[in-house]
């Protein structure tokens, strides 16, 4: 299947991208994916400080991807 | 109202379209201004960047969920691009009918929106590399 | 700066007299405004009159106090005379480095003006005749 | 001796006029004024609801007042 992640802030600073293409195997959790990225590219963030959006929405880390999915990885929030 | 903008902000204009009615007695604005200073660091500019569906979507909930607590109108603009020094980040605004509600509704609204939209900030220093802010990483 | 007037403010004029230097990172300000209800009854407009030299002199200690207590810069004007359903009938603005230190101030320096600089509200009403506001008494 | 008197808000309506010159002899403190006005006029304000100002400054109620000096009773405030 085919996911499109989407980076912010220091993770788009560090991938150099805002958003990739991803094809991987399901099943997939959205937490299995971010374990992948973060082995990869050795994001400092533990998920626990991050928030994940499927699809625009504020989303689970267990929830299965699908195929189409755009996957947002969320750093801690920094605005006002 | 919740919108993101990339001009500057115009605080009369925002007051105005909040439209406190005849019956609000207590209009209680918030702006967050860039400082030139953060941590011990010459600050001399930031970046906003936003994930704007997600931003938008859950600072209209954070409005809806004033309304209800407090029975304030209540609305909040949050710049994203380049800020200068002194430039108004942050606009949340809270009309009510007493002061008390008011007060409580914008302290409210402000902390709820740094804690909850995805919105994230990069300082630009006087001396060294811009660095995202990521806080509680 | 404590002032009263008789026309009506121009609350952006009054934001930049404030002037929230380059380190303010917080700028909190507060509009009481005339509403059209009051205890049930239907308010058409009110007088404010002031012991005006007191007035002035208890505000600017107020405000004096409040930068103190507070370390921001506060400024605050009430009006005197006739004013209509919705007119601003007192402004205060506090610019402090944090919004935790702006809120306390603006807050404090509106209950404190309430409560210590003498100034009194004369309510008209849509039915009967106008009566001067005691609350304490 | 002459005192000014300044009266406010529903003092002022009560009297119909917003300054009177009295005369008295002293010595006389700022309550027994207005005790003597209160009655005079029937004020429904009790002196501990009052705040009284000698001169443009806030003042003792007991404070003795001299010739020439400006009293001003301050009913309870309601401005903001």
């Amino acid at each position: 299947m085919k996911i499109q992640i989407r980076y912010f802030a220091e993770l788009k600073e560090q991938v150099g991208a805002d958003q990739v293409l991803h094809r991987c195997e399901p099943p997939l959790t959205a937490a299995e994916l971010y374990a992948r990225l973060r082995e990869r590219h050795g994001f400092r963030f533990d998920p626990a400080t991050l928030r994940v959006a499927i699809n625009g929405a504020f989303a689970d880390w267990q929830s299965a991807l699908s195929d189409g999915d755009e996957v947002s990885f969320l750093p801690p929030f920094s605005g006002g | 109202m919740f919108a993101l903008a990339y001009e500057a902000l115009d605080v009369q204009e925002l007051s105005g379209k909040l439209g406190p009615g005849l019956d609000a007695g207590a209009l209680v604005c918030f702006e967050g201004r860039v400082r030139n200073h953060h941590q011990g660091r010459a600050v001399r500019g930031l970046d906003y960047e936003a994930h704007e569906a997600l931003a938008l979507a859950e600072g209209e909930k954070i409005l809806i969920e004033a309304h209800a607590r407090f029975a304030v109108s209540a609305a909040c603009v949050h710049r994203l691009g380049s800020l200068g020094l002194g430039e108004i980040a942050v606009w949340v605004g809270a009309a009510g009918s007493h002061r008390e509600e008011s007060f409580a509704a914008c302290r409210w609204v402000i902390d709820e929106v740094k804690a909850r939209v995805p919105i994230w900030k990069r300082e630009y220093y006087v001396d060294g590399d811009p660095v995202w802010q990521h806080p509680q990483a």
